[in-house]
C-alpha cells in the first residue's frame, strides 16, 4: 500500500470508520495538559508539542492489576493466584509523537528479554496500532537526533502521519498499520508532490534541534570508567532524589509488585517505581547497595546511557523527549549530564 | 535582580576566599528558560555562576540537614523561616551557617507562565518589574506581578528573619493581606463539598514524592511512605492511598510550614498540595499564635502546650 | 503466552527450625499439580521467588537438590515482611512458588575439577544443593576432590546438621565445620571461615572455589584464596539483591548491566570486577 | 454486600477505640464490672497514653474500614507521664480539624477524658460515639476498597 493523504476536513470520518473494531485514542487537552483519551470523531489536537505524561502508560500502568486471589481460608482456592484477565481491546493511538514510539521499541527489548517476555505488556502492544504524527516544530528541550531517533522516526510506528498543512501525509510502515489504512476512510492517494513536502518538513525540522550531545565516547568506555568518573560528585547535589523524571521518562520502566488485601480478596498489582528512591534497592537485612543520591542519580544516567546499550544492542535507553528537562524541580539537564559522561 | 546577583557573588567570593565557608549554596541559571538550579559553589570561580531572579523557587534550606561543612545560603524570608526551624530542630547549628539574607519580592508561578503563553519559550529577559518571553516567532512580555506565586502574594515576612548580612535594603512588608480568604470559603462548605474539593485536587498525583523531597522539613531518614511493617499506605495510585499520604505529609509539617511553596514549585502534575498545609499553617498561628522560624527562641507548638488550650471538640 | 509472574501453588509440608534463635526455618514444599514440579526443572544454585498471597514474594535460594524428587527446601531468614508472615505459617498451608530463577552454579563446567566449597552462616542453603548434587552416585564420579568449610558464629545457628554429619563419615568429601568461638559440648574445629580456609590450604591446581557468605567473610576469605594462588576466574561466588521481578525486567537487582536475578545470581570474581560494587 | 444494601439493614458501625492505659482502658474494665450497658460495637486497642497515638493509627483505622475511631485518654493534668495528654491535645486538635476540614462527616472521630473512676463515663460516651457514628453511615471516605487499578 503506497502513502495516502487524508484531510483534515476528513478526519471525524477517518476516526469513525475506525471505532467498529478499535477504541481510538488521540491527544486531547484537559486542565492545561495534553494526554492522550478516547475520541469519537475528529475533535483532537494535532497541534500541540507533545503530550504531557509519556503514553507508556498505555502498555504500562501506573498501577496494573496482574492476579487475584481470595484470602478467605473458607474458600477451596484460597491463597491460590489467579489471573486478573489480561485480554486488552484492540486500539489505534493516533498522534504518538515519534520518539515516543522509538521508545516502546527500546522497551519491546527490555520487557522481553533472551529468556522472558512480559504478557501484560506485549499483550497491549499487540492490540494497538500507533499512528505517529511527525514533528515539525520540535520543543527547545527536544533533542531526539542526538540518541538514535528524531522528529519524524519511524522505528516503533506502524504509520506516520506528517502534517503537510490542509491534509495529513500517511506512510504506512507495518502490515498492521497497512491493515487499519485498508479500512479507514476519507483516504486518497498520495502524490509525489506531498511527499516532497514532507520530506522538506522533515529535513526543516531536524535542522531545529540545534542542540546536540554525544555518546560516542560513553560507547567506547568501560562501565567502570564512566561509574567512578569525578563528575558524578557534583551532579547529585542539587538532585531532591525525587521521582519525576523517571515517572515522566517513557523509557524508566523499573517497577514494584505489590499484594493489596481488601477484605476476604486480594490483588496481586505492579506500579511504577522509580531508582531515585531510597527503598529501591534496600535489602531487608538494612545494607543498601545504593545508599545515596550520588549512586541512585548515577544509577539512572548510566542505565540510560551505558547499561541499556551494551545489553540491547546498542539502543540507547533515552529518546531526547525532553520531558525530563522541563519537569525537573531543581533543573538537573540530562543533557548537561551526557555531555560530561561522554566529555 | 541585576544588583542582588553582583552583591550574591560579591559576598560569596569574599565568604570563600577568606574561608569562613566551604561551600555557598545559591542558585544557578537554568539550562531552560523560566528556571533556576540549586548551585554548590565551592570556589571564587564557581561562585561567579550564582544568580537571583524571579525563579528561584526552590527552598536551599531543604539542603542544610546532616551537613557536616560550614555553609553559607542565600536565603529569602521563607528560606530563612527554614534555616531558623532546622536550627531548633538541631539539624545545623547556627554557627556552622552563615545566612546570606536576600529581602524577596516573590517569584513568578511558571505553570501560570505556561498557562498564559502557550507556546515554547525560548528565552526570558526580565526588567524593571517585566518580563519578557521569547519563542520561534513571537515575543511577549508579561507583568511579574500578575504572575507571582499565590504564597508570595500573601507572603508575611518577605524580608529574611534571621541573617548574618542583606544583599539590599530591607523591602516593604505586605499589608493588610488576609492570607486565608480562599480557605474560609472553602471551611464555609459542606463535608461533602470539601471532600469533593481536596479528591479532585489530588487527583493527578503520580505519587512520585517531589512535594515530600522539594521540602525543607522532610529531612526523616525512613519516610513514612517508605515504613514497611506495618506498611500505612499502599503505593498504587489508589484514591484513598493518595489521600492518606497527603494528610499525613501535610501533617508531618504542623508547626513547621513556612508556606514557602517549593512543595508547589516541584509537583510535576500542578497539585496545589499547599491547601493542605495552609490548613494547619492556619489553625497552629490561630489557636497557638505560632509562625514557623521568627526567632530562634521561640519554641514549636506541638513541643509545648498550656494548660488552658482550647478543647472544645473533647468529650 | 506464558506468564513468568505466576506462581505454582504449594503446600507447605514441613517446617523445620533450624537454628537456636528459631529465626532460620526450613520450608518443605510440596507443588499441589504434580505436572508443575515437572516443570519446575532446577539447577543447584539458581533460587524463586515465594510468594504468600496478601503479603508479596521474596526471593529464596532453593535448598534442596534436583537429586531430591517429590519437594523443594528454602530456609528462609526472619527479617522483613514477607519472612515474618512467612515463619507464622503452619504445615499445611498453600503459598506459592515461582521459577525456578537466575543462573545456576556451573557445575558442567567444574567437571573434572576439584571443587573447594567455602560457606558461612545461612548463606550454605544452594550450596548444600550443590553437594548434594555433586555427591548423588549419578555425578559423584565426575568430579575431583570436594572440600566443604562451613563456619557459623554458634554451633546452634549451623543449618543442616544431619546433612554434615552425614558428610563428615564419608571419604569423598572433605568436610570441615567451624564455629567462632569454643562452646561447651562443641568438638569441631574453631575459628574464621578464612583462617580455616587457609590452615586447609586447598591445592588451586584444576581447582574452583564456590563462596557464598556475610560480606565480611568474602571480603577476608578472598585475598586467603588468592594467596593460595586461585585466579579470579577460579572464584565463583553467589550474590543477593533485592529484587521483585526476579525475570530482568523491573530493574531493581541491577549491578551494572547484569541483572542479579537474570544474568546471576552466579558470577566469577573475574565478572565482578568488571561491575560497580552495588550489592 | 454493597453499599446500598448496607444503608438499608440496620447499620452496626465498627468503631476501633484507641484507649490509654492509665485511665480510658481501666474505665472500659469498670464499666464492665459495673455491668454497664453500651453497644458492642467498639474494638478496644490499648495505648500506654494518648501522647503515643499517631495521626497514622487514627487514618490507618479508616483506611484499613474503621466507621469510626474514638481516642480517650487522662483529663488534662491527671496523665501518668506528667504530660502527654497535653502534648496529644494539640495534635488531636490539628487533626481533628485538617480531617474534618478536608471533608471527614462530622461524627466519626472522636476524643474524650475519661478517668479510669468512670466506668458510667466512659458507657455513656461509647453511646454517644456508637449514635454517631451510625448517623454518620459508613466509612466511603476515607476507607481503601478493593484497589482501583488498570
Amino acid at each position: 500500500m503506497a502513502e495516502m493523504i487524508l484531510k483534515k476536513s476528513d478526519l471525524a470520518e477517518f476516526v469513525k470508520s475506525l471505532l467498529s473494531d478499535y477504541q481510538v485514542l488521540a491527544p486531547v487537552k484537559e486542565d492545561q495538559k495534553v494526554n492522550f483519551a478516547p475520541v469519537e470523531d475528529g475533535e483532537f489536537l494535532l497541534d500541540f508539542q507533545n503530550t504531557f505524561l509519556s503514553p507508556k502508560h498505555l502498555f504500562f500502568p501506573q498501577s496494573e492489576k496482574m492476579f487475584e486471589f481470595s484470602t478467605d481460608k473458607a474458600d477451596e482456592e484460597a491463597f491460590i493466584l489467579k489471573e486478573a484477565g489480561n485480554n486488552p481491546q484492540p486500539r489505534v493511538v493516533f498522534g504518538i509523537r515519534p520518539c515516543d514510539a522509538k521508545a516502546f521499541q527500546v522497551l519491546d527489548k527490555i520487557f522481553g528479554n533472551d529468556q522472558y517476555a512480559d504478557p501484560y505488556w506485549f499483550s497491549k502492544r499487540e492490540a494497538t496500532v500507533l499512528i505517529g504524527l511527525g514533528c515539525n516544530h520540535p520543543c527547545p528541550t527536544c533533542f531526539c537526533t542526538s540518541v538514535n531517533c528524531g522528529p519524524f522516526h519511524e522505528e516503533g510506528l506502524d504509520v506516520l502521519a506528517v502534517d503537510l498543512g490542509d491534509s495529513l501525509l500517511l506512510r504506512p510502515l507495518t502490515e498492521k498499520g497497512r491493515k487499519v489504512l485498508e479500512q479507514a476512510k476519507g483516504l486518497t492517494s498520495a502524490d509525489n508532490q506531498a511527499g516532497e513536502k514532507a520530506a522538506a518538513l522533515k529535513a526543516e525540522a531536524e535542522k531545529a534541534i540545534t542542540r546536540k550531545v554525544f555518546t560516542d565516547e560513553i560507547a567506547q568506555r568501560s562501565v567502570m570508567e564512566l561509574f567512578e568518573a569525578a563528575h558524578w560528585d557534583r551532579v547529585h547535589e542539587s538532585c531532591l532524589n525525587c521521582g519525576t523524571c523517571t515517572y515522566v521518562c517513557p523509557t524508566c520502566h523499573c517497577f514494584d509488585i505489590q499484594d493489596e488485601v481488601a477484605g476476604a480478596v486480594g490483588d496481586r498489582v505492579r506500579n511504577w517505581d522509580t531508582c531515585m528512591s531510597w527503598l529501591f534497592t534496600m535489602h531487608g537485612s538494612g545494607h543498601n547497595p545504593r545508599p545515596g543520591k550520588k549512586e541512585r542519580v548515577r544509577q539512572r544516567f548510566m542505565h540510560k546511557f551505558k547499561y541499556i546499550p551494551l545489553k540491547r544492542d546498542g539502543e540507547i535507553g533515552c529518546v531526547g523527549c525532553g520531558r525530563c528537562i522541563n519537569l525537573c524541580p531543581v533543573n538537573i539537564d540530562v543533557r548537561d549530564v551526557v555531555r560530561n559522561m561522554n566529555a | 535582580m541585576e544588583t542582588r546577583t553582583e552583591k550574591i557573588r560579591e559576598t560569596a567570593k569574599r565568604l570563600l576566599s577568606e574561608g569562613k565557608v566551604d561551600v555557598v549554596i545559591g542558585y544557578r541559571a537554568g539550562t531552560i528558560p523560566l528556571r533556576t538550579a540549586p548551585y554548590f559553589a565551592r570556589t571564587v570561580e564557581e561562585a561567579e555562576n550564582l544568580i537571583w531572579n524571579s525563579h528561584c523557587r526552590i527552598n536551599l534550606a531543604n539542603f542544610l540537614p546532616r551537613r557536616k561543612d560550614r555553609v553559607a545560603v542565600t536565603a529569602k524570608g521563607c528560606d530563612a523561616r527554614n534555616i531558623v526551624n532546622h536550627i531548633i530542630e538541631n539539624q545545623i547549628t547556627r554557627d556552622q551557617v552563615y545566612i546570606i539574607g536576600v529581602p524577596c519580592e516573590g517569584m513568578v508561578e511558571l505553570d501560570l507562565i505556561l498557562e498564559k503563553e502557550g507556546r515554547p519559550i525560548q528565552e526570558i529577559i526580565e526588567s524593571n518589574g517585566k518580563l519578557t518571553l521569547k519563542g520561534r516567532d513571537f515575543s511577549t512580555s508579561l507583568e511579574r506581578a500578575e504572575v507571582l506565586r499565590q504564597n508570595c502574594l500573601t507572603c508575611a515576612h518577605r524580608n529574611p528573619t534571621v541573617y548574618d548580612e542583606l544583599v539590599v535594603d530591607q523591602v516593604p512588608e505586605l499589608e493588610g493581606v488576609d492570607r486565608y480568604v480562599d480557605l474560609k470559603e472553602l471551611l464555609a462548605q459542606s463535608d461533602a463539598e470539601r471532600y469533593a474539593y481536596f479528591q479532585n485536587l489530588v487527583k493527578d498525583c503520580i505519587r512520585c514524592y517531589a512535594c515530600r523531597d522539594a521540602c525543607p522539613l522532610c529531612y526523616c531518614h525512613v519516610c513514612f511512605v517508605d515504613e514497611t511493617m506495618p506498611q500505612w499506605l499502599g503505593k498504587s495510585i489508589d484514591p484513598a492511598d493518595v489521600m492518606t499520604y497527603h494528610l499525613l505529609r501535610a501533617f508531618h509539617c504542623a508547626g513547621r510550614c513556612t508556606d514557602c511553596g517549593a512543595c508547589e514549585a516541584a509537583c510535576p502534575m500542578g497539585i496545589k498540595v499547599r491547601q493542605f498545609t495552609r490548613l494547619l499553617e492556619k489553625d497552629v498561628k490561630e489557636l497557638y499564635g505560632y509562625e514557623t522560624g521568627l526567632s530562634l527562641e521561640a519554641r514549636p507548638p506541638l513541643t509545648v502546650y498550656r494548660p488552658d488550650d482550647p478543647q472544645e471538640f473533647i468529650k | 503466552m506464558q506468564n513468568p509472574y505466576k506462581p505454582y501453588p504449594v503446600r507447605i509440608d514441613k517446617i523445620i527450625v533450624e537454628t537456636e534463635d528459631k529465626n532460620l526455618r526450613t520450608f518443605r514444599l510440596v507443588f499441589l499439580d504434580p505436572e508443575d514440579e515437572k516443570a519446575f526443572n532446577y539447577k543447584p544454585g539458581q533460587f524463586a521467588e515465594l510468594s504468600v498471597a496478601g503479603c508479596g514474594e521474596i526471593p529464596i535460594g532453593i535448598a534442596s537438590s534436583p537429586t531430591e524428587k517429590g519437594y523443594l527446601l528454602f530456609t528462609v531468614n526472619k527479617v522483613g515482611s514477607v519472612t515474618s508472615v512467612l515463619h507464622n505459617m503452619k504445615e499445611g498451608d498453600v503459598m506459592g512458588v515461582r521459577g525456578p530463577l537466575g543462573n545456576a552454579y556451573p557445575l558442567k563446567e567444574l567437571e573434572g575439577r576439584n571443587v573447594v566449597i567455602i560457606a558461612g552462616g545461612f548463606a550454605v542453603t544452594t550450596l548444600r544443593s550443590t553437594i548434594t548434587w555433586m555427591l548423588d552416585p549419578a555425578h559423584r564420579d565426575k568430579y575431583g576432590r570436594i572440600i566443604f568449610i562451613y563456619g557459623a558464629r554458634t554451633p546452634g545457628m549451623l543449618l543442616y546438621e544431619a546433612e554434615w554429619s552425614a558428610w563428615q563419615k564419608r571419604d569423598d568429601i572433605d568436610t570441615y565445620i567451624t564455629v567462632d568461638r569454643e562452646f561447651p559440648g562443641w568438638s569441631g574445629m574453631v575459628g574464621f571461615v578464612p583462617a580455616v580456609t587457609e590452615q586447609v590450604g586447598p591445592n588451586p591446581e584444576n581447582s574452583s572455589a564456590l563462596i557464598c557468605g556475610p560480606p565480611v567473610m568474602i571480603k577476608f576469605t578472598q585475598p586467603v584464596l588468592e594467596k593460595l594462588g586461585f585466579s579470579d576466574e577460579q572464584i565463583i561466588m553467589s550474590l543477593e539483591n533485592r529484587m521483585k521481578c526476579g525475570i530482568g525486567i523491573c530493574g531493581r537487582c541491577n549491578v551494572g548491566p547484569e541483572y542479579v536475578c537474570k544474568d546471576g545470581p552466579v558470577f566469577t570474581l573475574a565478572q565482578l570486577n568488571q561491575l560497580p560494587k552495588e550489592y | 454486600m454493597t453499599e446500598e444494601q448496607r444503608k438499608t439493614e440496620e447499620f452496626e458501625p465498627k468503631i476501633i477505640a484507641f484507649l490509654c492505659n492509665w485511665c480510658s482502658y481501666g474505665a472500659a474494665d469498670l464499666a464492665g464490672v459495673s455491668r454497664l450497658q453500651y453497644p458492642s460495637n467498639i474494638r478496644v486497642i490499648r495505648i500506654p497514653c494518648t501522647g503515643r497515638m499517631s495521626p497514622k493509627f487514627i487514618l490507618e483505622a479508616f483506611r484499613r474500614g474503621a466507621d469510626g475511631v474514638w481516642v480517650s485518654g487522662c483529663h488534662p493534668g491527671d496523665c501518668h507521664f506528667i504530660a502527654g495528654n497535653y502534648y496529644a491535645r494539640r495534635k488531636f486538635t490539628l487533626l481533628n480539624n485538617l480531617l474534618h476540614s478536608v471533608g471527614l462527616e462530622p461524627g466519626r472521630l472522636h476524643f474524650s477524658w475519661v478517668s479510669s473512676a468512670e466506668g458510667e463515663k466512659f458507657a455513656t460516651v461509647a453511646k454517644q460515639v456508637i449514635e454517631a457514628v451510625k448517623a454518620a453511615g459508613p466509612n466511603s471516605r476515607f476507607v481503601k476498597s478493593r484497589v482501583e487499578v488498570a
